[in-house]
């Protein structure tokens, strides 16, 4: 029985307004995260059952006049992903900011909700000028989230994101407003019968492709991203690298497969984006390599895997008969790296937590003294690295399938050398951690919730690799 | 019929003060008498545009906002005139 | 003849503003530019947009920028020449790149007709008062998040700095004459939106200039921090809980029904033009 | 007619696009990103008279009211983040 998709939207904005009562706050913090959790798997359950994709039109207007929620396999899954990060999330700080950033903590819930209200509404639109305003929405909480620690280089990085994530959106309302004057229609499936056959959007395209370019920090516009996600307490940066980067490479994604016909121009573009992609990976991984920080190691990481999702464009332009394969790879992909990359932070903030410090040369010896954080670390660095029966494993395996299939060999290659350099900036983590003689032994016990979380965020990302049928069981089905 | 060119007559004479405002504007050295030709030329121009709009129209509505219009513009000019001159001169 | 004057003279005030070293003359000329923007928009019929550009895009982000021409210093960021360079080859290669794309524009009726035929069905008049609130509502939804969320979050950063005041008793006592005229002027202009022009944001920002102009004069509100608190957020929460309320009823996500259309929008209208104009007073004010 | 409008949106877009870039404070830069907005509106408003209608097509007139506060929103934020950072400098 489908469910109203407006619940998944609205019931965070309300748990956000809630959240400003200081009296119900921890109570809204852990129903209303639990229930979106709950929602969200709802969703995700029905796309393997249901018949998809579900279309819910808001206002009961029909497609040009109103705007639309899709539910299809790509979305429900995406939905999952962010319900499982927010749900962990949320637990690793109700013990967090009990124990650091009390003042922080009072107004984390509103921007935390609202984040998580943005994604669902972002992953359920349809409407182009629609997924400008979340895509405002999405930039604002995270600047604020960024800001939040309040020192000097929060405040600068946050002020950086923000003209960068303005000047985006401007670029991306342009494309719209070009693509709403050649075609008169804002909705992502009309458009796509509107397009067959004309040459007028590829001018539309640039715009929107810069613009989603800088929002998910590709090379050129990757500067943005480290002091960013790197000087905001742990689970605002958790959220920061594994969600809010996402949702515009899933939005070109679905632009490519779905809306935008075969083109000449569309192919030099894909040419052009798989070299910045593999630029990304090279450039990130080194600059993560030399990081002395965690954190920054963590944040430059991110920048190198969001690379391996626009490596790949050119499989999207020319993949039109392994549409389900690709769709599978690039869902798993962001899957693993969503779900790795939020463990590795919160894990993280418990080396912080105990060590007092940043750097990695100080961090403690978790092996002994903390072995669930360390198993969190292990896992996620697995699935970041991609080694066997991870989900990072398999959403590698099924690229490098179709990119031989499709004779891409340089995608493949870059992709394989992208791998070995990402253990090359995971082992230094691993080494510090499992030194038999840490420079300090730190035996001052973690709150037990924020290392559960920590570990089965990364357990999750690991273990999903083994039921990887299940879990793109939705999108197969279409 | 004679309502008709009443109004822009007066429209013609509000357009004249106005011009002349904004020629004191420019032409005056000091920021005072600057001051003195922004206030009272623009509010007088301004009087007369408002009269002649009253006229044109038959609406008793259109006739009591463009007075209350009228009042407004008033009052709050003197008072800009009067903030700008004080912040002159405490500056 | 009079779009090339209007045209001209926005873009030499853009210029300028952009062009100048000294912050308060740019200031100034942004607010100008502002004006004229909303000139040009009276000139091609958006009389809405025109309303809400006057008073939110020109005067109250300028008045916000003033806040900054003070403090901030003129050399913040060091720009090398080769920065130059490619900043002016980027924005020449997209001039050209859009200059071959104008012309594919063709005359078409897009949505609008849609919009007219259907107007009847919305329970408002106004064409785009039924586009914003009812065809679009959704967008208008999150539209009230962002305003909101922008808000919150300043307030979260816990600016401690005074907002610029001039305690004058001329001000003051003008302030205090003119204050009731204003918030029942705004009612009006928002009661006008489900007829003609005029709306939520609009009928919200001039109670906001007016809540500013007050609280210029070094006055506060007679209200209580929480009462302040809460009418900030009956905006976003009173429309999320009507579009809960009727998905309840069975009708869907923000779906209204015919004979209660016009009720609820009303209702809508009033929820947002109470909240965004303590929205924007707090952020003129920069703390609660 | 609706052409120059198209021009001048065209024109204003790449002028504040240019001066972001260069600009020397986060004042000018804040200024050239809302200048760059009114570019973008105008060119929705012309779309909207570009229509064989007698009166304009409102959707984009809603699109752009939707963008002004947006803008005006963001403006907020990035008002305070700067006063914040010439409250550290002093």
């Amino acid at each position: 029985m489908p469910i109203d998709l407006g619940y998944l939207v609205a019931l965070p904005l309300l748990a956000s307004l809630l959240s400003l009562i200081p009296s119900l706050r921890v109570y809204t913090a852990f129903i209303f995260s639990l229930l979106s959790f709950l929602l969200s798997l709802y969703s995700f359950i029905y796309t393997l059952m249901g018949d998809i994709p579900l279309y819910q039109w808001i206002g009961g207007w029909v497609a040009p006049l109103g705007i639309g929620f899709r539910l299809d396999g790509l979305s429900g899954f995406f939905l999952l992903m962010t319900g499982i990060i927010g749900f962990f999330v949320a637990l690793y700080s109700f013990s967090f900011f009990k124990v650091e950033y009390q003042r922080q903590g009072k107004v984390f819930w509103f921007f935390f909700f609202f984040l998580w209200a943005g994604l669902n509404a972002f992953f359920l639109s349809e409407d182009l000028f629609n997924l400008y305003v979340v895509l405002e929405v999405l930039s604002l909480s995270a600047l604020v989230l960024v800001a939040l620690p309040g020192h000097r280089k929060a405040i600068k990085a946050s002020l950086n994101y923000l003209f960068l994530s303005i000047l985006a959106s401007m670029f991306y309302l342009l494309g719209v407003a070009m693509l709403y004057a050649n075609y008169g229609v804002l909705s992502m499936s009309l458009l796509s019968e509107k397009l067959a056959g004309t040459h007028a959007f590829t001018y539309a395209l640039f715009p929107i492709i810069v613009a989603l370019a800088i929002k998910s920090a590709l090379l050129p516009f990757h500067f943005w991203l480290p002091p960013a996600h790197s000087s905001t307490v742990a689970p605002a940066s958790a959220l920061l690298s594994s969600l809010v980067v996402k949702p515009p490479a899933y939005l070109m994604l679905r632009l490519w497969l779905e809306v935008l016909p075969k083109d000449k121009s569309l192919e030099y573009l894909s040419i052009v984006l798989s070299l910045m992609g593999a630029l990304a990976i090279l450039v990130g991984s080194y600059y993560a390599i030399r990081q002395k920080t965690i954190k920054m190691l963590l944040a430059y990481s991110t920048v190198a895997q969001m690379g391996y999702l626009f490596l790949m464009a050119p499989l999207y332009y020319h993949g039109e008969s392994f549409r389900e394969a690709l769709l599978q790879a690039f869902a798993l992909q962001v899957f693993s790296h969503a779900l790795a990359k939020a463990s590795m932070f919160l894990s993280s903030g418990n080396a912080i937590y105990v060590a007092r410090r940043d750097d990695l040369s100080y961090m403690p010896g978790f092996a002994h003294s903390h072995p669930l954080t360390f198993f969190a670390l292990f896992f996620s660095g697995a699935t970041l690295i991609g080694l066997p029966l991870s989900a990072g494993f398999v959403a590698k395996f099924l690229f490098l399938g179709l990119s031989i299939r499709l004779g891409f060999i340089f995608q493949g290659s870059i992709m394989l050398f992208g791998s070995l350099l990402a253990s090359l900036y995971v082992y230094p983590i691993w080494r510090e951690s499992f030194s038999s003689h840490p420079t300090k032994f730190y035996d001052n016990p973690i709150p037990q919730l924020m290392e559960l979380s920590a570990f089965f965020l990364g357990f999750l990302s690991f273990s999903s690799g083994i039921v990887t049928f299940l879990l793109l069981q939705g999108i197969v089905r279409g | 019929m004679v309502f008709e060119v009443l109004s822009i007559m007066l429209m013609f004479i509000g357009a004249f003060f106005l011009l002349a405002g904004s020629v004191g504007l420019l032409r005056l050295g000091d920021s005072y008498s600057r001051l003195h030709a922004l206030t009272k030329a623009d509010v007088l121009g301004f009087g007369f545009i408002v009269l002649s709009c009253m006229l044109s129209t038959s609406l008793f509505s259109n006739w009591l906002k463009l007075f209350l219009i009228w009042l407004l513009v008033i009052s709050y000019s003197a008072l800009v005139g009067y903030a700008l001159a004080n912040r002159k001169k405490n500056a | 003849m009079l779009d090339f004057a209007l045209g001209i003279m926005l873009l030499s005030s853009a210029l300028v503003s952009l062009h100048s070293k000294d912050l308060m003359k740019s200031g100034v000329f942004f607010l100008i530019f502002g004006f004229l923007s909303g000139l040009i928009w009276v000139r091609l019929e958006a009389f809405d947009v025109a309303l809400v550009e006057i008073i939110l895009g020109s005067a109250i982000t300028g008045f916000l920028i003033f806040k900054l021409v003070k403090g901030s210093k003129r050399r913040a960021l060091r720009v090398s020449a080769f920065t130059k360079a490619w900043a002016g080859l980027v924005s020449l290669l997209f001039f050209l790149f859009m200059l071959f794309y104008l012309p594919t524009i063709e005359r078409q009726d897009r949505v609008g007709r849609l919009v007219y035929e259907n107007l009847h069905k919305s329970g408002v008049e106004s064409a785009v008062n039924a586009v914003l609130l009812n065809f679009r509502g959704y967008d208008t939804l999150l539209e009230v998040g962002v305003i909101t969320l922008a808000i919150f979050g300043l307030l979260a950063l816990e600016l401690k700095r005074e907002a610029y005041h001039w305690d004058n008793p001329l001000l003051q006592s003008f302030s205090k004459l003119l204050l009731p005229f204003i918030v029942f002027f705004s009612l009006y202009i928002t009661y006008l939106g489900t007829f003609s022009v005029g709306g939520a944001f609009q009928g919200g920002a001039l109670l906001a200039g007016g809540l500013v102009f007050f609280a210029l004069a070094k006055q506060s509100l007679p209200l209580k921090k929480s009462l302040i608190l809460l009418f900030m957020a009956t905006g976003l929460g009173f429309f999320s809980l009507v579009g809960l309320f009727y998905a309840l009823l069975g009708y869907g996500f923000l779906t209204y029904p015919l004979k209660l259309s016009t009720l609820t929008l009303i209702f809508i209208e009033l929820s947002i033009w109470i909240s965004t104009a303590f929205l924007l007073y707090t952020a003129y004010k920069g703390k609660l | 007619m609706i052409g120059f409008y198209y021009f001048l949106s065209l024109i204003l877009v790449v002028v504040s696009l240019y001066y972001f870039i260069v600009a020397r404070s986060y004042v000018k830069r804040l200024i050239s990103v809302n200048i760059l907005g009114s570019g973008v509106f105008l060119f929705f408003v012309a779309t909207a008279k570009n229509t064989t209608m007698e009166n304009p097509d409102p959707v984009p007139h809603a699109l752009v009211l939707t963008g002004i506060v947006v803008a005006v929103s963001a403006t907020a934020i990035a008002v305070a983040l700067i006063l914040y950072l010439n409250k550290e400098e002093r």
